[in-house]
């Protein structure tokens, strides 16, 4: 409990910082300053300007919101694709149509994700949208193996054969049944992988592959700050620590939320 | 345990295949053109042709795919566009460097792990268990290139203990490989050792709730004898799936950390391979890590049966 | 001389009293049965005597073995007694082993431990306490995993660990609750034999009257944390001092008031159904020979009747449930419902609609995320135009009402239930679109005695009045005996014995059945009453 | 201060392990060499580590950009300027000892012309009509018409002279007849040189030299930090050259190259069809500011697309100062009052990302929206190169003298201008270095006054050196790294 209210405050910082981004920064984010570049932190300049003069503090706030946006929406494809998959995998378990499917998974699985990552933009080209591609696409079979795993086991409960007895079909016990009871898993995975999505956006955006400039990224102000990192360390340091405390925040949300929400957690501790 | 094998072995075959389409179908739409890439700025469109055919770029898909896999099953991984050597040597040579790379990451974050997470779900709730669980936490969410970098400023630059990267090869002398590895494969190990800490420990902890493990009390074994003699066993089983994971993952994801330390390996191979549309070697890269992947998930599974006999029955 | 001398034994586990005052005497050569309902404390107690309770508790009072008073030993002490002097068997015979390791290295490990013995020495011993609890020699090697053992033999290695050292006392937390009969009264049988040859005390926890009455020389009688009659078992039979005993008593042989039905229509007809799974993968186009659950099994189930489905687990009789549901192909033969044939997969909504069912499971049995209200009118699905707004809501009302809920209780949430209410709901959910049968799957297996005993008075009561028939489906004999008109021995897939349950109950044909019945322990006749 | 005390006691230890008579040396390059014959291949890394060292041509390039013969001893121009006579020096001795003949280059140069040549720099070749072997140590070459950039063409790396037998392997087992012979490749890590003993020139001081491949510039910076090599002579991070500066271990090699670094336009692209679109770009840029940003400093203001250091250089900057106001008259007139939307598709080298940002927020400033791309090269060439499909592009030209790129309508840029192209075509005649520089100045007016790209600045050679090195090139008039006269001081 402790997990998730640290977790969620650590969090919740950097997404209300990203929110407010949208109306305000401190500075401007794209404007270059080279008279005021590489200000150590402190006055008008709290985290300091980087090697164009810019704010960090800006530049945080908004590189936030890329993280959050990339790894949100790649969650998102991965939930919409994997857990659908994972609903149809368990309820037909046996079948050809499960083994299509598990194997496909375990085919994703079998391929390096930065290289694909890296393919992928050689052919679309690096930008936001193909870092959530890239991310996404290995956000499915995730969730596509939690979800079957999951429902594999409800699937044998006493309730779902109630509810076959009662006429329903597949696909109406997976939705009406399944996909409630295996929620609060997805959610506690969800974090897991929000968190892990931060994690390789700011990877990706790292070599070059993620959002693109003006936007700030946090993995592109760490690549750029590399160089600098000799005399001028809170350019590492800034956007490092903000990749940490998010990813720290986020994972203890996700076990904080595991021992409310995961029944099995629960039973354990009763 | 033959049937056993040659079953697996075929839904293996099944596998490749797949894999290798995947791989030259998303390969073949690359833009990009490697002649053009060797030739630069200046050089004439009839020069570019003619590389492109002395490289056998002109001719048909299907027929390059053919002759590609045709090679792979002699060993034969064709010639590097740019660097114009065979292949299999070019990757053989780089798999000398991510090999050991991610053997020594492997046992570093095992030797690590272990013992932490053994430790913490031994005195599950007390201030070393927190303790733990804060540092693995904080283990996960570093970056490792990061961490790489601040390794490299610390102990490279400032201390001077390790050389800042490059690999002096094989030849000369296993220690000073070793030594060049050192900080590569701590980058690549704090946040794998993190993640398997944690695994253990909950493995554990889970294991030590089972009815057997109160049997064992009822002998007359103390919470520590039951710890080793057995729970550690059982709690093998998914500490086990996470070290296959992370070899594979450790293998291939090592791209970053291969540039940050300029190691000559498999990741940065494939890495520059990419840039300068080396599709061949791209290709054949890819493949032998999906087959590394899919290889290890089998060396996984036979270490199951080792661990435990229920499935021995099931060969 | 009393072995065990437990005095004032009173435990709270964070705050929540589990055990008040508990005092309890073992004699060596006795067993000493601790009856009592799910909740009760018996297995607490057991676990205090170990001091094996989990962290967070609280202990206050004696627990004196052989004259060392164990509540006062250090925990390094307490490792010598464990399993030296005093031997534990558990009641989950298929979890209570190491599936990583040999029988025989977990019956030397006892040895090896308080003893010392070299591993060649332990094993050797190892070997003589096997055979002593009937695992002989060549057939059950030392290098067995347990998985390669049946659920009686697991307990037997159990028990074989616990004795090994021949220890002072025995304590046997529920040991045969989840075996079937025949293996129970093994294992009873084994156990009784190991006390009557050492000597040693035994305390054998049990939820179960008949099979204390059967085998045990003392008894108590726990409720609530509480010991409220205790003393040799035949005194205590006789006399019942204590009203609680007396209910227990009487719900144990609760007998339903129910008039016998003797219908001729057949309602349900299943005529030499087969169910095959197919053989295990042997390789890549290998396979074993095909599993036989269900093998020509034919039978009918008459307009207005309850039939009793009896057999031990792995008889093939959940198999053919299923397919009686429609939820399970079958490779031969035919099922019908009225005439309406029941096919997995494609059975007729109106077929459907007239066959409901509930399992043995009260907390597995319904959507915990669903309202009671909800859950109760799942089958309405299956009605073409289902009662909407209030018609639902009266119809929920009667269906709760009908088996002794509220109405209210529709807004509530399942967790919010005991296991016996949610029973009540799970016939409620079977009863509201009026159904001609009910399977009633080990419906009240799950249940304690009392709960069980209301249970099927609900049941004999609703048959009455809603004219249902039942397919009543158990491996507990005594409970098919007290609902059913007629009665089907399975085995190995078959029906063996088929005939009105009480002249087969009084005049077992087949061989299988008379062991059946021989081996189910049987309460004492009430002396006094 | 603890660091600079470890740092001493590095350095003492480094010291103490004998570094006296130190005959070895490794060089940091940022890119790999695909392969080792700069014959078919543009890629800059191959002459790095071959050019002069490995490989030699008739004539040859110094360090200030003049040519001097190579292994051409002497040389002789007709008067008609169409044929050459080069007198061959005798006594050559390939690596794997051959003879070096004339029959050699005419089989070099040969090669490099036919019809399926892989020769990137086929073009340099184009004047030549035939190459005559006259004698054993004797080659005349004949031109279609005069070029008075023969002997400079001759000098590069792509005009190299290879025997015949050798020349299929050239990839992977160079061959040559300079003063290094290959021994070593660890692909992805390093090349290896060592000492030729049977050199025909004066022998090199160095008895090994390693080539070590390290494309990150962090990595690069501790690697020259950590002594793991000892000199960068194309340092590719300028913000870290104040350390090195700073500190007494190293010295900082800073020259010129012939890299104008240019904000390329697409002139047959929308709104920069109008010149006065492409002169307000002109004017919205801030050079200093991008050369501070993006190069911490180094580098020198263009005007044109000519190199500071060229004896023809005129100084047009002028033509383009820094006015964001005459920059929106002029979109005000051409008709993009409220501004426009282009690309602006950056390659990797920190120059273009770099300068790519602080240009994008320049043109932003005079209302012009640029929507950034990065690219590899591999998607540059293919996207922009040979594509056009791009407003601007940021990026150095670094071949030697290659203005006449102005003459052709069809190179990425598309500037089509007949005076231009009338020009450079009839700079080839002209021998005559003042009518030459003539020229050449006129030209340089024309396209800075057409605004036809950006013009930025030169790329500065930025090296970082072990301060006991000596002889180091410090300009690059063409891209290598000639260790002919490197040495440690004692």
């Amino acid at each position: 409990m402790r997990a998730l209210v640290l977790g969620g405050l650590l969090a919740a910082v950097f997404v209300a910082a990203a929110a407010v981004s949208f109306v305000w920064t401190p500075g401007d984010v794209t404007a270059v300053d080279i008279a005021n570049r590489l200000q150590p932190p402190g006055g008008s300049y709290p985290l300091g300007t980087d090697h164009f003069g810019r704010d960090l503090v800006s530049m945080v706030m908004v590189g936030a919101r890329v993280s959050i946006a990339v790894a949100l929406v790649a969650v998102g494809i991965g939930m919409g694709l994997g857990v659908p998959l994972g609903l149809a995998a368990a309820a037909t378990r046996g079948s050809w149509l499960d083994e299509v499917i598990m194997r496909g998974n375990d085919l994703v699985f079998a391929f390096p994700a930065l290289l694909i990552a890296i393919l992928i933009t050689a052919v679309f080209g690096p930008s936001a949208l193909n870092a959530i591609i890239a991310i996404g696409i290995f956000n499915v079979p995730v969730f596509a193996r939690v979800t079957r795993g999951a429902a594999l086991s409800l699937w044998t409960r006493e309730f779902i054969l109630a509810a076959r007895v009662a006429g329903k079909g597949r696909i109406r016990i997976s939705v009406e049944h399944i996909l409630p009871n295996v929620a609060n898993l997805l959610i506690v995975q969800g974090t897991i992988q929000f968190s892990l999505g931060i994690l390789a956006e700011a990877g990706l955006s790292y070599v070059g592959l993620g959002a693109q400039p003006p936007t700030p990224s946090w993995g592109r102000m760490l690549a750029e700050a590399q160089t600098m990192i000799s005399f001028a360390p809170h350019l590492a340091l800034v956007p490092g620590l903000s990749i940490v405390l998010m990813v720290l925040g986020l994972n203890l949300m996700g076990d904080g939320l595991r021992d409310l929400l995961d029944p099995r957690v629960r039973k354990a501790r009763a | 345990m033959l049937r056993y094998g040659l079953r697996r072995a075929a839904s293996m075959l099944v596998s490749l295949a797949v894999a290798s389409v995947v791989i030259f179908c998303a390969i073949e739409v690359v833009p990009g053109d490697p002649a053009q890439y060797m030739l630069g700025l200046n050089a004439s469109p009839d020069t570019v042709a003619a590389l492109r055919a002395e490289l056998g770029l002109d001719q048909q898909p299907v027929t390059r795919y053919m002759s590609w896999i045709t090679g792979m099953l002699r060993g034969d991984f064709g010639i590097s566009y740019t660097y114009r050597t065979p292949v299999a040597q070019m990757v053989a040579d780089r798999l000398w460097i991510s090999l050991p790379l991610a053997l020594y990451a492997l046992i570093l974050s095992t030797a690590i792990a272990f013992p932490v997470g053994i430790m913490a779900a031994a005195r599950r709730g007390s201030v070393v268990d927190m303790g733990v669980i804060g540092a693995t936490q904080l283990g996960i969410a570093v970056p490792n290139f990061w961490f790489a970098m601040i390794l490299v400023v610390i102990f490279a630059i400032n201390l001077g203990w390790f050389s800042a990267g490059g690999f002096p090869g094989w030849e000369g002398g296993l220690l000073a490989g070793i030594k060049a590895l050192t900080l590569p494969a701590i980058a690549l190990a704090l946040p794998q050792a993190s993640i398997l800490a944690r695994v253990m420990r909950s493995a554990l902890i889970d294991t030590l709730g089972e009815d057997f493990v109160r049997t064992a009390r009822a002998k007359g074994l103390s919470r520590r004898q039951v710890l080793w003699r057995h729970a550690l066993r059982n709690a093998l089983i998914p500490v086990l799936t996470i070290i296959g994971l992370q070899f594979s993952f450790l293998l291939a994801g090592a791209i970053i950390i291969e540039n940050v330390f300029y190691l000559p390996g498999l990741g940065r191979l494939v890495f520059q391979a990419i840039a300068a549309r080396d599709l061949i070697v791209v290709e054949s890269v890819v493949m032998l890590l999906v087959f590394a992947v899919i290889l290890v998930t089998f060396l996984v599974d036979l270490a199951y049966a080792w661990v435990d006999p229920r499935l021995r029955g099931a060969r | 001389m009393s072995l065990l001398r437990v005095r004032g034994l009173t435990v709270a586990i964070h705050g929540t009293p589990i055990l008040r005052e508990v005092s309890l005497d073992v004699a060596p050569g006795r067993i000493l049965g601790v009856i009592g309902e799910s909740g009760s404390g018996k297995s607490m107690t057991a676990l205090s005597v170990m001091r094996l309770l989990p962290s967070g508790a609280e202990v206050s009072g004696t627990v004196r073995l052989d004259g060392q008073v164990l509540t006062d030993f250090s925990e390094r002490r307490m490792r010598a007694v464990r399993g030296a002097q005093v031997g534990m068997v558990f009641q989950e015979p298929m979890t209570a082993l190491n599936p990583l390791q040999t029988i025989g290295d977990q019956v030397s490990e006892t040895l090896r431990l308080h003893d010392g013995l070299s591993p060649r020495l332990a094993r050797a011993r190892a070997r003589e306490v096997l055979d002593r609890v009937g695992l002989p020699d060549p057939e059950f090697p030392l290098g067995r995993y347990p998985h390669e053992l049946s659920g009686g033999q697991r307990q037997r290695v159990v028990i074989a660990m616990a004795i090994a050292r021949r220890p002072k006392l025995l304590i046997a937390d529920e040991p045969t609750t989840a075996l079937d009969v025949t293996t129970q009264a093994q294992i009873l049988a084994l156990i009784r034999r190991l006390v009557d040859e050492d000597g040693m005390g035994a305390i054998l926890i049990t939820h179960d009257l008949a099979v204390v009455s059967g085998v045990a020389d003392d008894v108590a009688i726990m409720r609530a944390g509480e010991v409220v009659e205790a003393g040799p078992t035949a005194e205590v039979f006789a006399h019942m001092r204590h009203p609680y005993t007396r209910a227990l008593f009487d719900a144990s042989g609760h007998h339903p008031d129910r008039p016998p039905h003797e219908g001729d229509v057949p309602l349900l007809q299943v005529e030499g159904a087969v169910r095959r799974y197919p053989g295990r993968r042997l390789g890549l186009w290998g396979r074993a020979a095909p599993k036989v659950a269900v093998d020509g099994v034919s039978f009918n189930l008459r307009h207005g009747e309850n039939l009793g489905l009896v057999g031990e687990s792995g008889c093939g009789k959940s198999t053919l449930t299923r397919a009686i549901l429609g939820l399970e192909p079958l490779q031969g033969g035919r099922i019908a419902l009225d005439g309406a044939p029941i096919v997995a997969g494609a059975v007729s909504v109106a077929a459907r609609a007239r066959l409901q069912v509930v399992f043995q499971d009260p907390y597995g049995s319904f959507n915990p995320r669903h309202r009671v209200a909800r859950l109760v009118t799942e089958p309405f699905h299956l009605l073409d135009r289902p009662p909407t707004g209030p018609a639902r809501d009266i119809a929920v009302a009667e269906a709760l009402e009908a088996v002794g809920l509220q109405a209210s209780d529709a807004r509530k949430h399942i967790h919010e239930f005991s296991g016996g209410q949610r029973q009540r709901i799970a016939i409620a959910r079977a009863l509201i679109i009026k159904p001609s049968l009910i399977v009633l799957d080990e419906a009240v297996s799950a249940l304690d005695v009392q709960v069980r005993a209301q249970i099927l008075d609900l049941l004999a009561d609703l048959t009455e009045r809603y004219r249902l028939s039942y397919l009543f489906i158990s491996h507990d004999l005594h409970v098919v005996r007290r609902i059913t008109d007629r009665v089907l021995v399975m085995k190995e897939g078959r029906i063996v014995e088929e005939g009105p349950t009480e002249a087969v109950f009084a005049n077992p044909t087949h061989a299988y059945t008379r062991s059946l019945l021989a081996a189910t322990p049987v309460l004492p006749t009430r002396a006094a009453g | 201060m603890v660091r600079h005390i470890l740092s001493a006691t590095v350095l003492a230890a480094l010291l103490a392990g004998g570094a006296w008579a130190k005959t070895d040396i490794t060089l940091g390059m940022q890119l790999e060499p695909p392969h080792l014959d700069p014959t078919s291949a543009a890629a800059a890394a191959i002459d790095e580590v071959v050019y002069a060292n490995v490989y030699e041509g008739l004539t040859r390039f110094t360090s200030d950009g003049s040519v001097v013969p190579g292994l051409a001893e002497s040389w002789e121009i007709a008067d008609d300027g169409l044929s050459y006579t080069f007198k061959l020096r005798r006594g050559v001795l390939y690596h794997d000892g051959a003879t070096f003949g004339a029959d050699d280059v005419k089989f070099s140069l040969d090669r490099a012309r036919v019809e399926d040549s892989t020769n990137a720099q086929k073009a340099l070749f184009a004047a030549i009509d035939s190459v005559n072997v006259i004698d054993d140590a004797t080659v005349e070459i004949t031109l279609t018409k005069p070029n008075g950039a023969l002997l400079f063409n001759l000098a590069w790396g792509d005009a190299i002279i290879i025997d015949e037998s050798d020349a299929s392997a050239l990839e992977t087992t160079p061959v040559g007849t300079g003063p290094f012979k290959f021994s070593n490749w660890v692909q992805g890590d390093r090349v290896e040189l060592v000492k030729n003993p049977d050199y025909w020139g004066d022998p090199v001081a160095l008895d090994k030299a390693t080539f070590k491949f390290i494309s990150d510039p962090t990595a690069a910076f501790a690697a020259m930090m950590a002594g793991d090599v000892d000199a960068f002579p194309v340092f590719p991070a300028p913000e870290n050259l104040a350390q090195f500066e700073a500190d007494p271990r190293f010295t900082v090699l800073v020259g010129s190259t012939e890299g104008e670094t240019i904000l390329s336009t697409n002139n047959k692209a929308g709104p920069f069809v109008d010149v006065r679109v492409r002169k307000a770009v002109a004017h919205a840029i801030d050079r200093q500011a991008i050369i501070d940003g993006a190069m911490f400093g180094y580098g020198t203001p263009i005007g044109s697309h000519f190199a500071p250091h060229n004896p023809a250089y005129v100084d047009l900057t002028a033509n383009s100062t820094y006015d964001p106001e005459l920059s929106k008259k002029l979109l005000t007139e051409a008709g993009y009052a409220d501004g426009f939307t282009t690309t602006l598709k950056l390659p990797p080298p920190s120059y273009a990302r770099r300068g790519g940002e602080i240009i994008a927020a320049q043109l932003r400033a005079v209302g012009i929206q640029t929507e950034i791309s990065n690219l590899e090269w591999a998607q540059w060439l293919e996207e922009v190169f040979r594509g056009k499909d791009f407003g601007l592009t940021i990026v150095s030209h670094t071949e030697p003298m290659d203005i006449g790129i102005y003459a052709r309508p069809d190179y990425y840029f598309q500037y089509d201008d007949a005076v231009v192209q009338a020009m450079i075509s009839g700079l080839d005649a002209i021998t005559d270095p003042d009518d030459r520089t003539e020229v050449l100045q006129a030209l340089q007016e024309r396209i800075s006054e057409n605004y036809v790209n950006g013009y930025l600045f030169q790329l500065a050679k930025t090296g970082v050196a072990n301060a006991k090195i000596q002889g180091l090139w410090q300009n690059s008039p063409t891209q290598a790294n000639d260790l002919t006269g490197v040495s440690w001081a004692e």
